[in-house]
């Protein structure tokens, strides 16, 4: 039992890391085709390893497959893309397909923070940056990844191990108690309130003194990142003509 | 409780945030009086900061979620901080006229974060106290100096220790799993002290958990195989700052290693013991090999402070061993070595930090040749620092390494990891054999050698002023350890006592001092 | 409602995926989107491990994980402007003169 | 024994020397300048004085021979005192004591006049007497330690300063290399040492000499098991390896040679009186571990026996002086442990005392001449020199007379002494013994007779010159001890010459108790002047008075060859040939022995030793070699993994996680 498992698991990151390998931008023949078909038949290694051996008993809805295939395959599409900006845009894909997955959690108000800081705040400074530094197309880092092989080997091992271990151990699952809605800490606190107002509790209950230190991190931050970028230095590198940070690379930066 | 009698137990730590915030304000000052004003303030908050933990040692943290105060933390608080005193004297004059706000600032804020993570007692916490310790020290390597291997040096230490920081804290989600909460002790209630307690440590959730928060740890204390970004980014620093780059990002790192080893009860499976023993040995390896072939002495320190992580972790693996006689004590050992190299390593860098080669910082080998011809002050704390590092008596080296490697020999035989602790002590006494050829190869160029042309002596009296605290340090902490080794030793008590608690959980007839049953 | 083991399975495939853009991709400011996409997936994992013991401490912690992607952002790019004044491109293999 | 007395008086002999060293130090550069030297000879004069005070004290207890004062705890915590520092104070350590500070003081007062160049202080002056403070200092801390840590803090800071000062002129070359030779190759000695403290630790879990020996004296452990033989050969050759390194012996003799490169003061005080005697020092304060074993001393005595032969054939082919002295050295140490091997400690102990006086001497005169010919010191450039310097010549002459065993002088009581009790165990170790005594007394005479005798010759641009006071003073004085020091080990008493001297005097009678655990365990030890069983035919046959009279003849006889050699027959040899055709023949005979002599007994040992010098300098720096260049290409081939690419480091960080993981989870632990 615990064997076929086993290989299930190992089998579709293996597939999936090959899948991955081949999609990985290179200059020469193109592999995709490959790659797509291989990471299709890890996609469906999943499903199967879901849906037979956890997912039956408890009857998981189709939601949790569309919204998890799509992440899968945005988050392959953004390493593999060749644009960065495609990246990003791929990335903000990851976290929209990602909030349903939350919000089937109960996880309501971390799902909206995470569109509207993630995928609102953050990756449009991404966006922003990328459109600064790079307006004449993909250059030739972007087409050609760096030991590709190596890359695949080493991630897919590492968390192949890591989720192997996670389903052939099945009874170390629900090690504290079983699972209950997140919500029912409501009967617990005894007010009848709902996630958002849950979380805002327990924040600046139990976790105020990390939402002090979190206070602090973004400061020092906001502090670093201006230093950095305003810092006074020679520039060095060849082809600093028509570049849109200024002439001379010496000026102050653009924000 | 009041407000005020609950903040009391952080008020060394909200007397470092306020001065953060007026050295930032500060520093955007039009005046350069005003900025030239901002590095004595540093030293006044640092001052304040300890004068709070002298008077705090009332330690009831009853009003704050999320911190814990025991002997550990006031002697972290006290060595960062006395430390964080020599390390401003020497990155005094570091930041460039108009950077001294953000500089100065972003060391308390570092600082600060070290003084958090020894009294976190929850993951949250902890984690974010090991970014506060970190994000700050990215920031000073790109603003310490304008070369171009600083900006690569940042970009270096930056990208992996995001690297790092994802790893550890997936460790960390996974350790929150296991116990269904993110406090790490408690004297009653969920825990995740007690969790252990109830499933043991073999629990897959617990191995992968303790595994990767592990190795995300070690990329703060440099071992092998986190270790490939310390000798650029101590390269590419400026040579005050790489001797803050060795002390607080270590010091935070082993801290929250011993408080992630307590909250296990110092009872980890034996494949992770195994891997900490493998992590060892490459570490002392890995440093001392490489480090024999450098010709810049940053790199030299550099991979040198690879291996003295590897030293320490011989002093983590051995664990709290309490009342079995004096020197036995790992985690004591650990406690008291960081803080000597901490000093050495700093020393070493103030030297190079002090002195000037046609323009540019001295840092190779040959910049240092006949030192103690243009400098012979320089040069003989540089020899003290140098023999320190090694090892060798009569300095505070000497002591510590014999302390970490007495705490080894001297495991009783019943101890399930005795024999390979003791081939493990072995192998750190060969390594620092071979670790002294490249520090008498220090010492050899600033004695033995012709001056070559324009090295000449810069700096000022505060760094020279650390220097001189450091490299006599070295010599008084060898004639007189006894209470360092002591507050250590005390400050162990405190993370020894869950091994107890172990021992009374699994009903174990073995004695307390053996931590690991099976 | 259901088991949680999907979407740890989730979180490890989006960690891999990201540890491999982390290694494998050149530009700079994909190798970082790649960390951020590391930490999705530790938010996937915390949550379901939150939802595993039912309260909403799973949660709050990968709120705060947000803010340390945010700080980790905020300085990326800020270095990533500063490296892109340097040497006018953001290829990581450009920065490599220190080895040994 | 007076505790307060002691406890301040050690405390001074250690600080004192110290101080001075620091004062120098601090304010040589800017304060001091050409009077650097005061605090070191005021330092050193005071323990000195305290060395004196002790030796007093320990004099005058009748019946107490050892004390053991703490001075403080080192490391004292909660559970106890891990570590506290003590010294411990016997006959032994108060005739070392007196030694060192002596000697030291006066090396110091020499190098006032010495460290000069017309005048004027050299270059590093303050530095040289710095770190000669800082020398007696460790060597005193040394002496006076009460436990094997001591001993081992000790030994390690005498070799770093031993190390500094041989590389005192570092802008020489020679001078840099034979610095790093000297430390490494003591490191290879000091590893042995430091694993048998090691050892003594894990058998007797204690370093404390009161608490090790008493315990090694019952026969039983920490643990209250017996501890075996073997254990002792174990810990006694582990000891012993560190005193093969420090004390100059085959085969880790090479650094010594070498170590000339330093000040000649340097070579008289730590590479002549003080340093290399610390290996004798420890053999003999650790006699009850290495009389327990047999089989440790058996090796004591033959590398002492062979040292001492061996590198008395290389000293017979020299011509550099202080080359001549180094490799005298080596051999007298070895002569040293030869006595120690044979149990008879208080003869060595007795040779290492009297041997400072002369070997002191004879390294400060050729000092004297080498001041003198403007750095040069091989007497191939110059010669004849007893008339510009009477002085240098005549107390040359008594050191070399004394090293010579020539009668009545101070060499030739102890090294008798070593001889006879070498006799007394093996006839073979005692030959050897008498062989290399006739070689030492012809090298030291080619020595003076090159040097000093022959025609007048100096080295051009040279303008040779008597020395000056302060450098005649500290030779007079060590002339005087070259010829009378001997007098304490023996008691004179009426009745002709035979029963004139006996050589078991008060000197002997002092160190009793110290060598007590050779006496106890000593199996065929032969007491002085008495025939003991078990002893070879020789000694039945041949009294310690026979002994002395063969001895003192070849002496005289390795003293005429000499002079037949290098004075005599080059001028008659030619002036005859031309006056007297026919007794040329004769003579020419006679120099056709001569010649056949070096042709046949000096030429094959010349080239034996030669072959020696290379094999074993070829074995030992391979050796260092060895073990530097395993780990550098180790090194070599793991600098792969740091390329320097961020996604490089990235990877070995990944992969290095995944190889973990890998084998955490899929380890084959329970």
């Amino acid at each position: 039992m615990t064997d076929w498992l086993a290989i299930l698991i190992y089998g579709t990151f293996v597939v999936g890391g090959l899948g991955l390998y081949f999609l990985l931008p290179t200059t020469g023949r193109s592999t995709k085709m490959a790659g797509a078909l291989f990471g299709m038949a890890a996609l469906a290694g999943a499903m199967v390893l879901c849906g037979g051996r956890f997912l039956a008993a408890s009857g998981v809805n189709a939601v949790f497959f569309l919204f998890a295939s799509v992440a899968i395959v945005a988050a392959v599409l953004m390493v593999t893309s060749e644009k960065p900006v495609y990246s990003a845009l791929y990335f903000v894909l990851v976290v929209l397909a990602v909030t349903p997955l939350l919000l089937l959690q109960q996880a309501e108000f971390l799902a909206i923070a995470l569109v509207i800081v993630y995928a609102g705040a953050i990756l449009v400074t991404y966006v922003f940056v990328i459109m600064l530094s790079q307006q004449s197309g993909p250059s030739i880092y972007d087409r050609r990844s760096r030991s590709p092989l190596l890359a695949v080997f080493a991630g897919f091992v590492s968390m192949a191990v890591v989720a192997g271990q996670m389903a052939v151990l099945p009874q170390d699952w629900a090690i504290r108690g079983t699972l209950v809605s997140a919500n029912s800490a409501v009967a617990v606190t005894g007010v009848g309130v709902g996630n958002i107002e849950l979380v805002g509790r327990v924040m600046m209950g139990k976790y105020v003194v990390a939402l002090e230190i979190a206070g602090l991190l973004l400061l020092v931050a906001m502090i670093g990142a201006i230093a950095v970028s305003r810092k006074r230095v020679p520039a060095d590198g060849p082809g600093l003509e028509g570049l849109p940070l200024g002439q001379s690379g010496r000026e102050a930066p653009p924000f | 409780m009041t407000l005020t009698e609950m903040l009391m137990p952080v008020a060394p730590e909200l007397t470092l945030l306020i001065g953060v915030c007026a050295v930032f304000l500060l520093g955007v000052s039009k005046r350069p009086a005003v900025r030239s004003a901002i590095a004595p303030l540093t030293l006044v908050i640092l001052l304040g900061s300890l004068v709070a933990t002298a008077m705090c040692s009332d330690l009831d943290a009853s009003g704050l979620v999320g911190l814990a105060f025991d002997e550990l933390t006031g002697y972290v608080r006290w060595i960062t901080l006395a430390m964080g005193v020599l390390l401003l004297l020497v990155n005094w004059r570091v930041p460039t006229d108009g950077e001294q706000g953000e500089y100065f600032g972003l060391m308390l804020c570092s600082i600060a974060g070290v003084l958090l993570t020894a009294s976190a007692n929850d993951l949250v916490v902890l984690f974010f106290a090991i970014e506060l310790v970190s994000v700050p020290t990215y920031v000073m390597v790109a603003l310490s100096r304008t070369d171009q291997r600083a900006s690569e040096a940042a970009l270096k230490y930056f990208f992996l220790g995001a690297l790092s920081a994802a790893v550890m804290v997936y460790g960390f989600s996974f350790l929150y799993g296991l116990a269904g909460t993110t406090t790490m002790m408690a004297s009653g209630g969920d825990s995740l002290q007690a969790t252990f307690a109830e499933v043991g440590a073999i629990n897959a959730f617990a191995v992968v958990g303790l595994l990767l928060a592990m190795a995300g740890l070690s990329f703060k204390v440099a071992v092998v195989p986190f270790h490939a970004y310390a000798p650029d980014v101590y390269e590419g620093a400026a040579s005050p700052l790489t001797g803050l780059l060795g002390f607080l990002p270590k010091l935070a790192g082993f801290v929250a290693l011993i408080r992630l080893l307590t909250v296990c009860h110092w009872a980890l499976p034996d494949s992770l013991m195994w891997m900490m023993w493998i992590m060892a040995v490459a570490t002392m390896i890995f440093g001392n090999v490489l480090a024999l072939l450098q010709t810049n002495v940053k790199r030299i320190l550099a991979y040198s402070s690879i291996s003295h992580s590897g030293y320490m972790m011989i002093g983590l693996l051995v664990g709290p061993v309490l009342g079995e006689g004096p020197m036995h004590d790992g985690v004591a050992a650990v406690l008291f070595y960081i803080v000597i190299y901490g000093l050495m390593n700093l020393g070493a860098f103030a030297v190079l930090s002090g002195l000037n080669v046609r323009g540019e910082a001295a840092e190779t080998l040959d910049d240092l040749a006949g030192l103690s011809r243009r400098a012979p002050m320089m040069a003989i704390a540089m020899a003290v620092c140098a023999f320190s590092l090694m090892g060798f008596p009569p300095t505070a080296g000497f002591l510590g390494k014999v302390y970490i490697f007495s705490s080894a020999f001297s495991l009783s035989d019943a101890h399930p990891f005795h024999g390979p602790l003791v081939t493990l002590a072995v192998i750190g006494v060969i390594n620092s054999a071979i670790g002294a050829v490249y520090y008498l190869r220090i010492a050899g160029y600033c004695f033995l050698r012709e001056p070559g042309d324009g090295l000449k002596r810069v700096g000022g009296v505060m760094p020279g002023l650390g220097l001189a605290v450091c490299s006599l340090a070295m010599i008084v902490l060898f004639i007189r350890p006894t209470d360092l080794v002591n507050r250590a030793k005390s400050a162990t008590a405190s993370v020894g006592s869950s091994v107890v608690t172990r021992v009374a959980v699994a009903g174990a007839e073995t004695p307390p001092s053996d931590t690991r049953p099976q | 409602m259901n088991d949680i083991a999907p979407y740890i399975f989730l979180g490890a495939l989006l960690f891999a995926i990201g540890l491999v853009g982390f290694l494998s991709r050149r530009n700079l400011i994909v190798i970082f989107l790649s960390t951020e996409l590391m930490f999705q997936g530790v938010v996937v994992n915390l949550v379901a491990m939150g939802r595993l013991h039912g309260h909403v401490d799973g949660q709050i912690f990968a709120l705060f994980l947000l803010v340390i992607a945010a700080v980790e952002a905020g300085l990326a790019l800020g270095l990533v402007v500063l490296l892109y004044r340097r040497k006018g491109t953001l290829d990581a293999e450009s920065w490599s003169s220190m080895w040994g | 024994m007076v505790e307060g007395t002691i406890s301040t008086w050690s405390m001074l002999i250690m600080l004192l020397p110290l101080l001075g060293a620091v004062l120098a130090g601090a304010l040589g550069p800017t304060v001091l300048k050409g009077r650097s030297h005061w605090p070191v000879l005021l330092g050193v004069g005071g323990a000195l004085v305290g060395a004196v005070v002790i030796f007093g004290q320990v004099r005058d207890a009748h019946d107490e021979h050892q004390m053991v004062v703490p001075l403080y705890d080192w490391i004292s915590t909660g559970a106890g005192t891990w570590f506290s520092v003590s010294v411990l104070v016997d006959p032994l350590t108060s005739i070392m004591l007196l030694v060192v500070t002596g000697v030291s003081l006066l090396v110091v007062i020499y190098a006032r006049g010495y460290m000069r160049d017309h005048n004027e202080p050299v270059r590093g002056y303050e530095r040289f007497f710095a770190y000669i403070g800082l020398f007696v200092f460790s060597m005193c801390a040394l002496v006076l330690g009460g436990n094997f840590l001591l001993l081992y803090l000790g030994w390690e800071a005498v070799g770093l300063c031993s190390y500094l000062l041989i590389g005192f002129y570092y802008d020489k070359p020679a001078a840099a290399a034979a610095a790093k030779k000297a430390f490494l190759v003591n490191r290879i000695g000091d590893f042995g040492f430091g694993l048998g403290i090691l050892l003594i630790y894990l058998t007797f879990n204690s370093l404390d000499y009161q608490t090790v020996f008493a315990m090694v004296e019952m026969g039983f452990d920490a643990a209250g098991d017996k501890v075996s033989t073997g254990r002792f050969t174990a810990i006694a050759l582990l000891l012993f390896c560190g005193a093969v390194g420090k004390s100059a012996q085959f085969p880790l003799y090479v650094w010594l040679p070498d170590a000339m490169e330093g000040p000649s003061p340097v070579s008289a005080l730590i590479h002549a009186a003080t340093m290399v005697t610390a290996g004798v020092y420890m053999v003999v304060r650790c006699g009850a571990i290495f009389a327990a074993s047999p089989t440790a001393m058996a090796v004591v005595a033959c590398v002492g026996a062979f040292t001492a032969f061996f590198a008395a054939t290389m000293a017979l082919v020299q011509t550099d002086m202080k080359r001549i002295l180094a490799y005298s050295t080596v051999s007298q140490l070895g002569y040293m442990f030869l006595g120690l091997g044979v149990f008879a400690a208080e003869a060595a102990v007795f040779h290492l005392y009297t041997h400072a006086f002369f070997k002191a001497l004879l390294f400060l005169g050729a000092g004297s001449v080498m001041h003198a010919m403007g750095g040069k010191i091989d007497f191939r450039e110059f010669g004849g020199l007893r008339r510009i310097m009477p002085w240098t010549y005549a107390t040359m002459l008594i050191g070399s007379l004394a090293l010579a065993g020539f009668p009545l002088l101070a060499g030739f009581w102890s090294k008798d002494e070593i001889i006879h009790a070498a006799f007394a165990q093996d006839w073979l170790l005692g030959t050897v013994g008498l062989v290399t005594a006739l070689m030492t007394s012809f090298y030291t005479f080619r020595m003076v007779f090159r040097a000093f005798h022959g025609v007048t010759r100096v080295p051009e641009g040279v303008h040779a010159h008597e020395s000056g006071g302060w450098m005649l003073v500290p030779l007079v004085v060590l002339a005087i001890g070259a010829i009378f020091a001997g007098y304490a080990g023996v008691t004179m008493h009426p009745g002709g010459f035979v029963g004139l001297f006996e050589p078991h005097g008060w000197f002997h009678h002092f160190l009793e108790p110290v060598v007590e655990p050779f006496k106890v365990n000593g199996v065929g030890h032969v007491a002085a002047g008495h025939v003991g069983e078990g002893s070879g035919w020789v000694v039945a046959h041949l009294s310690h008075y026979g002994l002395m009279y063969a001895s003192s003849a070849l002496a005289l006889i390795g003293i005429g060859i000499a002079y037949v050699l290098c004075v005599d027959s080059p001028m008659l040899a030619a002036v005859i040939r031309r006056a007297f055709p026919r007794t040329h023949e004769v003579l020419y005979n006679k120099y056709y022995v001569d010649e056949a002599c070096i042709r046949w007994i000096v030429e094959p040992l010349k080239r034996a030793g030669r072959f020696c010098v290379g094999v074993d300098n070829f074995v030992i720096d391979g050796i260092v070699w060895f073990v530097t260049a395993v780990p550098r290409g180790l090194g070599w081939g793991l600098r792969g993994l740091q390329q320097g690419a961020l996604q490089g480091y990235a990877a070995s960080m990944v992969v290095g996680l995944a190889l973990l993981l890998v084998i955490v989870l899929f380890g084959t632990w329970t």
